[in-house]
């Protein structure tokens, strides 16, 4: 057991696989000798050498298909697109190749690799450092999303993408990476060392993929939360004094109905919170799996509380998150209702 | 919108697009090709450095001249035993083609695809690689499967997409998939493969394995950003890999002057990033396999990747949905320069003295009754007309290695609606 | 007025703008010379010259590139993209570029360009000539996503995108170019001329984006279709027996809401068809809206028809098609609950 | 998975990653870079093939010689005037950064980055274009404004997402953006604009205007298929643009090797591609405009691309978020041989008798006097710190044309939560 921050728990999972698994390897820009402009890699070429973690030319199209291939091959990449705003260009390879290749090729190859991009807003990056895309992976047959809230969640995590005999895509919260980030932007910010999910296992151990957790109980209302928007919606619920139930999905694809639905039928009532744009984001596929499987206890109409549907804007970041007043008008809104 | 009103001191200026040298109802013109003699073409050691072999890219290595004799540094020096298996290969391919495009237009599947004109490149290719080195191909590069020895109503089940389909019939025929047979799964999406056989290459030099990895695109697929990236990717970590660009001078209904021909060579792009570059006359069995094994034995050196670019002509459609004659004119094929692969080898075989008209007919036939045979036995596993592979079930596997709740669901769905189909 | 099918009447909406507006071209793989592989481009090189109707390269990326270009320079690019399938690879400059120009650059750049594409299955293409993209396209802000479903839209709808000063991404549904497919496939198919909306003027009329059209009137339940679908909604509310409201929305960002609440509200029923993968599809969005805004009004939960969250299989496309039979179980259901 | 066990007469493969010559640490290390004497490099014609340039790829073209002479055919002989304008622009842009990169330190703004040490590139470059040629420039082009005279107080209202900014608080700072001065709104995604420049270049011929484009990326970003599809589509259709490599041999923590700096130059991209290619000193203003004005002779005689590699050092760090001293020498850009760009021309200028330190220090102060009156005309608009660019209603505009009804209601929303925060 160690106290660790995101970062540290992140950087730990990838020594304790590297250590265990020689087909492990990492991949991406500024990733080896530097360890990450978010050091998660730190001490991985150090330890491994060059041929297990190195540095990538600037295509994330390349970086993605030659995991691929790598992949195809047998062993387990684990690639880092330096900003999810900067995946689009391995869009491609992503969608049309390590989705569909174990398909397509009826099990004749399978692809164990992940690909890892830290994700959101909160850091003043601006439109092109602040973009939220899990919803449009979602959409995607054959790719599995996972997003942890907070270290140990993080670590398993990621141990579990890598172990995985299919894509992951491992969204980070870049907001939380140093600390749990409740949305009262004014407030100093408090570190993991203060946070029980700091406390980290050194060795290995996975949370399982496709498993949510509740990490508030309630009866009031389902608060549906996942990344930095789970210690936005504990954090609301507790200012607004309601008896909320904060589930953290942890895993968008495949999606823990069986918690979801138990949720919403004990409460009646169900707000889901997302940074990302609105239309079409993943709150959207929430909201309907949860009115038609728990239509007939839902006793109001159930909400969504997003970032808007613009680019981030820099300076207006605040008015853009979706913080705890957002979150509060939503949620006495849902109350009355 | 336009600012040349007030600025009349600054010439016009135009755009430019290119156009080939002949459309539908011109006299074919391949005035333009120019074609050194066999031989003339100086072989690098495979030792060498990457820019020895630049002034040879916008040159052709040729081994067999008009005669069918085999001349110059780059003759592989095969023996009989090995041509004849060319040969056969190549045949063979032909007539698989053949059969199978007659298949499609008797409606029994819903797609065609032939490389007639370009077997070299695929068969002299396979035999010059290793059994088990991983080849990155498109569809055209069916030839591989030949030379390795896959089962021709395997083949045939897959185009069927019918009971027998090894890919369940998930796939467009020609997409065919055999790890076993060092056959990398097709893509739909064209240059997609050519990065991912550099990622396969890093991760054997990664393990220390001796297995190298060969990529196909073809010439006018170079354009997408996946070729970009399998160069600078293999030539930055000497990937062990073999990155095979087929200029059969045709995407579609495109020439390749829209790809770049106009300006230079593919070969050349290998100067460009700074790896070994061979351009070869992808209808010459003989330059196939020498320049093959040449850059195998390069990447097996750990002296990196070499982009070869074979010049060659796609004779026929680009698949059963086209008819080429609206955008080329007829038979343009026929008048290649650098003439028709399997006869070329012919010829050189019966120069050799080691093959003859009776030995040739006699071989086609055969080759005929066993692409028939085959044929037979295919069909009685279906076709995608009469009974195409239907395991609706199985529709929901492999999505991921075990199913999820919401595809369990989709799946008993699914159950559901045939069922309620067949009442 | 003549009797146009889809592509024909696609084909008039290019001469009548190319001749209109010197500004307007068209590029695109092998749209010139050969007008096309659907025909869609036919006869716009020979009348206007390569300089306004060319082949490009095989990039989907370039091709995306080159139009932003253009349209930044002050012309109004129509580019095509062969098939929707192979819109990835220019993910990331419509998504990245496209979509922010004008936000980013705080109007001193709008962007005046149509990204044509046809999609759907119903072809036996395979799972690379049957995709349904359009839900990535619906979560990113600064696109319009545009689909017709009849040979007068198309004509109409392509006109107004063109007309636009923000990019259009305009998906063409393939299966029905030639003919009203109305997913009963073991039946002849019929050919457009016998369908009203085959009647289409010859010179320049639009249809406005973001315009809804209600092309069947129902009290029992209000279904939301676009593009192939529309003709399969119709049809099996026939065959049902269903007295069904069907709307094609034409235009899914911005969805004509209006109409969508008008009517759900009417019948208290509402059932969402498309062939894209169900997971995080535009009927996630729909459904979300319709239970967000209407649901005091709502009977029984909105129930999403879609094609699996599986590649579109070969041999098996009609287990995959969402055809009148999976419609139907759907709507017996929806009209029980 | 590694068949190497079975396939002993087989070498083991092995991946090559390459490494710099210096780490922190060791001695700043530059053996490696070859420096050909000013002047040796040939002059073609504008007007040549491009073939005539691809023997000039692997050199450099120089014109200031160590005494700061102007020596050799690339001389463009300019004019005192036009030489202490450049002179003037350079130091300006480099006093402006350094005033804006103290404003970040001091928390005014979020983000800020230098272009110290590449600032002949954009100046010189913008000298040698017409005043309304656009440029689409990376965030390491802010001197394309500086010598357009863009307002430097608008400069700074971006920067400090203020009041004042041009792009309503809604970009990162540096990433400016303005059609009047030719200067396209800069992409936080890297590579984009270069093709963009392309397809603008191809909308002018297309329109018989006379202006051309010029497009800017990084060597570590021509790795992305955006520069494959800029130098494709530039090439094929002959497009009248300028493609310019800015090869300052970093990319964040990232050398230039592992875009393929070790394989051979990124001018030498341009005989893969068959265009016209250039590698000049950047350091050197004379020879960026002489290589910038022999391009742009060449674009609007519609002899279509040239790319050129500007070949420059990264002398500080990536930008305000990097510090450089853990993954390269200290200070290696102090010894970059191609020396300082501003202390190289005002050599040249003193050497003819145009320039004295006098003059030298009179305007350096004068220039900080104008910067410094510009960051207070600027700071009374607001900081990002103090108040920054907040007009809630703004942020839902120029997403499209108009406010479909979904942003009008979130709009809404938003100016409703503003209040309820003011509560
Ligand atoms: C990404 C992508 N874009 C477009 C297509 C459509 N398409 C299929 S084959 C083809 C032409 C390919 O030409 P080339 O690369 O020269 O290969 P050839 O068919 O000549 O062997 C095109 C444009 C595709 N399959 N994938
Ligand atoms: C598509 C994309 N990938 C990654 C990044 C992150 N990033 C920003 S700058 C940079 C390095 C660029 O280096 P180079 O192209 O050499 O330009 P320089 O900074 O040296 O001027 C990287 C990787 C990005 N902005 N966009
Ligand atoms: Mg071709
Ligand atoms: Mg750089």
């Amino acid at each position: 057991m160690s106290v660790m921050n995101m970062i540290q728990a992140l950087n730990s999972a990838h020594h304790v696989m590297m250590e265990r698994d020689p087909a492990c390897l990492v991949l991406g820009e500024d990733i080896g000798y530097f360890g990450g402009v978010f050091r998660v890699t730190e001490g991985l070429q150090k330890k491994f050498g060059k041929e297990r973690a190195f540095d990538s030319p600037i295509s994330e199209n390349g970086i993605v298909a030659i995991a691929i291939g790598m992949a195809a091959y047998g062993l387990r990449p684990v690639a880092e697109i330096q900003f999810a705003d900067y995946i689009y260009p391995g869009f491609d390879q992503i969608v049309s190749e390590a989705a569909k290749m174990r398909y397509r090729s009826a099990g004749e190859w399978h692809l164990p690799m992940v690909i890892r991009t830290p994700y959101g807003g909160g850091i003043f990056g601006g439109q092109t450092h602040s973009q939220s895309p899990e919803a449009l992976f979602t959409h995607i047959a054959g790719i599995k999303t996972v997003i942890p809230s907070n270290p140990y969640d993080a670590k398993g995590l990621l141990i579990a993408a890598i172990e995985d005999n299919d894509p992951v895509i491992f969204f980070e919260p870049k907001r939380i990476y140093n600390g749990p980030f409740d949305g009262f932007y004014e407030r100093p910010v408090t570190p993991w060392a203060k946070h029980p999910a700091a406390e980290v296992p050194d060795g290995h151990y996975t949370v399982p993929l496709g498993k949510a957790a509740v990490v508030r109980e309630g009866d009031a209302i389902t608060i549906l939360a996942y990344g930095t928007m789970v210690h936005v919606a504990l954090a609301t619920a507790v200012a607004e004094g309601v008896d909320a139930e904060v589930i953290d999905l942890r895993t968008l694809v495949p999606v823990d109905i069986e918690t979801i639905e138990e949720s919403v039928k004990k409460t009646g009532r169900c707000l889901i919170v997302h940074e990302a744009t609105r239309t079409s984001g993943f709150g959207a596929e929430l909201a309907a799996l949860v009115q038609e499987r728990c239509f007939y206890h839902l006793e109001a109409p159930v909400t969504r509380v997003t970032g808007w549907d613009t680019p981030y804007p820099h300076s207006m970041e605040w008015a853009y998150f979706p913080g705890p007043v957002r979150l509060g008008l939503a949620l006495r809104k849902a109350l009355e209702d | 919108m336009n600012k040349q009103a007030e600025r009349p001191n600054r010439p016009a200026l135009c755009l430019h697009v290119p156009e080939p040298s002949a459309r539908p109802g011109d006299a074919v013109d391949f005035s333009h090709v120019e074609i050194p003699a066999a031989g003339s073409v100086r072989r690098p050691d495979a030792g060498a450095a990457a820019a020895e072999t630049h002034a040879l890219v916008h040159s052709l290595v040729r081994v067999l001249d008009d005669e069918g004799k085999a001349v110059g540094p780059w003759d592989p020096k095969l023996d009989p035993e090995t041509l004849r298996r060319i040969l056969r290969d190549m045949m063979l391919v032909r007539v698989y083609d053949d059969r199978m495009y007659r298949a499609q237009r008797q409606g029994k599947t819903s797609f065609y695809m032939k490389c007639t004109g370009e077997e070299a490149i695929a068969i002299a290719g396979a035999h010059a690689l290793d059994r088990d080195d991983m080849c990155f191909p498109t569809y055209r590069q069916q030839g591989l499967l030949v030379a390795r020895d896959y089962p021709l109503v395997q083949m045939m089940c897959q185009v069927y997409s019918n009971r027998g389909d090894p890919l369940k019939g998930r796939q467009l025929p020609i997409m065919y998939a055999s790890n076993h047979y060092g056959f990398f799964t097709i893509s739909g999406n064209l240059a997609t493969q050519f990065p991912q056989a550099v990622g396969w290459a890093m991760a054997s030099a990664i393990r220390g394995d001796s297995r190298i990895a060969a990529g196909y695109i073809g010439d006018g697929s170079t354009a997408e950003g996946d070729f970009h990236a399998a160069c600078t990717f293999a030539g930055v970590y000497r990937a062990p890999v073999i990155l095979n660009v087929v200029n059969n001078q045709w995407a579609i209904s495109t020439f390749s002057g829209i790809a770049g021909a106009e300006l230079t060579t593919f070969a050349a792009r290998a100067v460009g990033y700074g790896i070994a570059g061979l351009r070869v006359d992808g209808n010459d069995a003989l330059a196939v396999y020498a320049a093959t094994r040449w850059a195998a034995d390069r990447a097996r050196a750990n002296l990196g990747p070499t982009l070869i670019e074979f010049f060659t002509y796609r004779v026929e459609g680009h698949s059963t949905s086209d008819d080429p004659s609206v955008y080329r004119p007829q038979n343009a094929g026929a008048e290649w320069p650098l003439g028709d692969p399997i006869a070329r080898l012919k010829q050189h075989l019966v120069g050799l003295g080691e093959w003859d008209d009776d030995r040739h007919k006699a071989l086609l036939d055969s080759l005929d009754a066993e692409v028939r045979a085959a044929q037979k036995e295919a069909e009685k596993l279906g076709t995608l007309q009469s009974d195409p592979y239907l395991d609706i079930a199985s529709m929901f596997e492999d999505v991921f290695e075990e199913l999820p709740w919401h595809l369990k669901e989709q799946q008993a769905q699914a159950l559901a609606e045939a069922k309620a189909k067949r009442r």
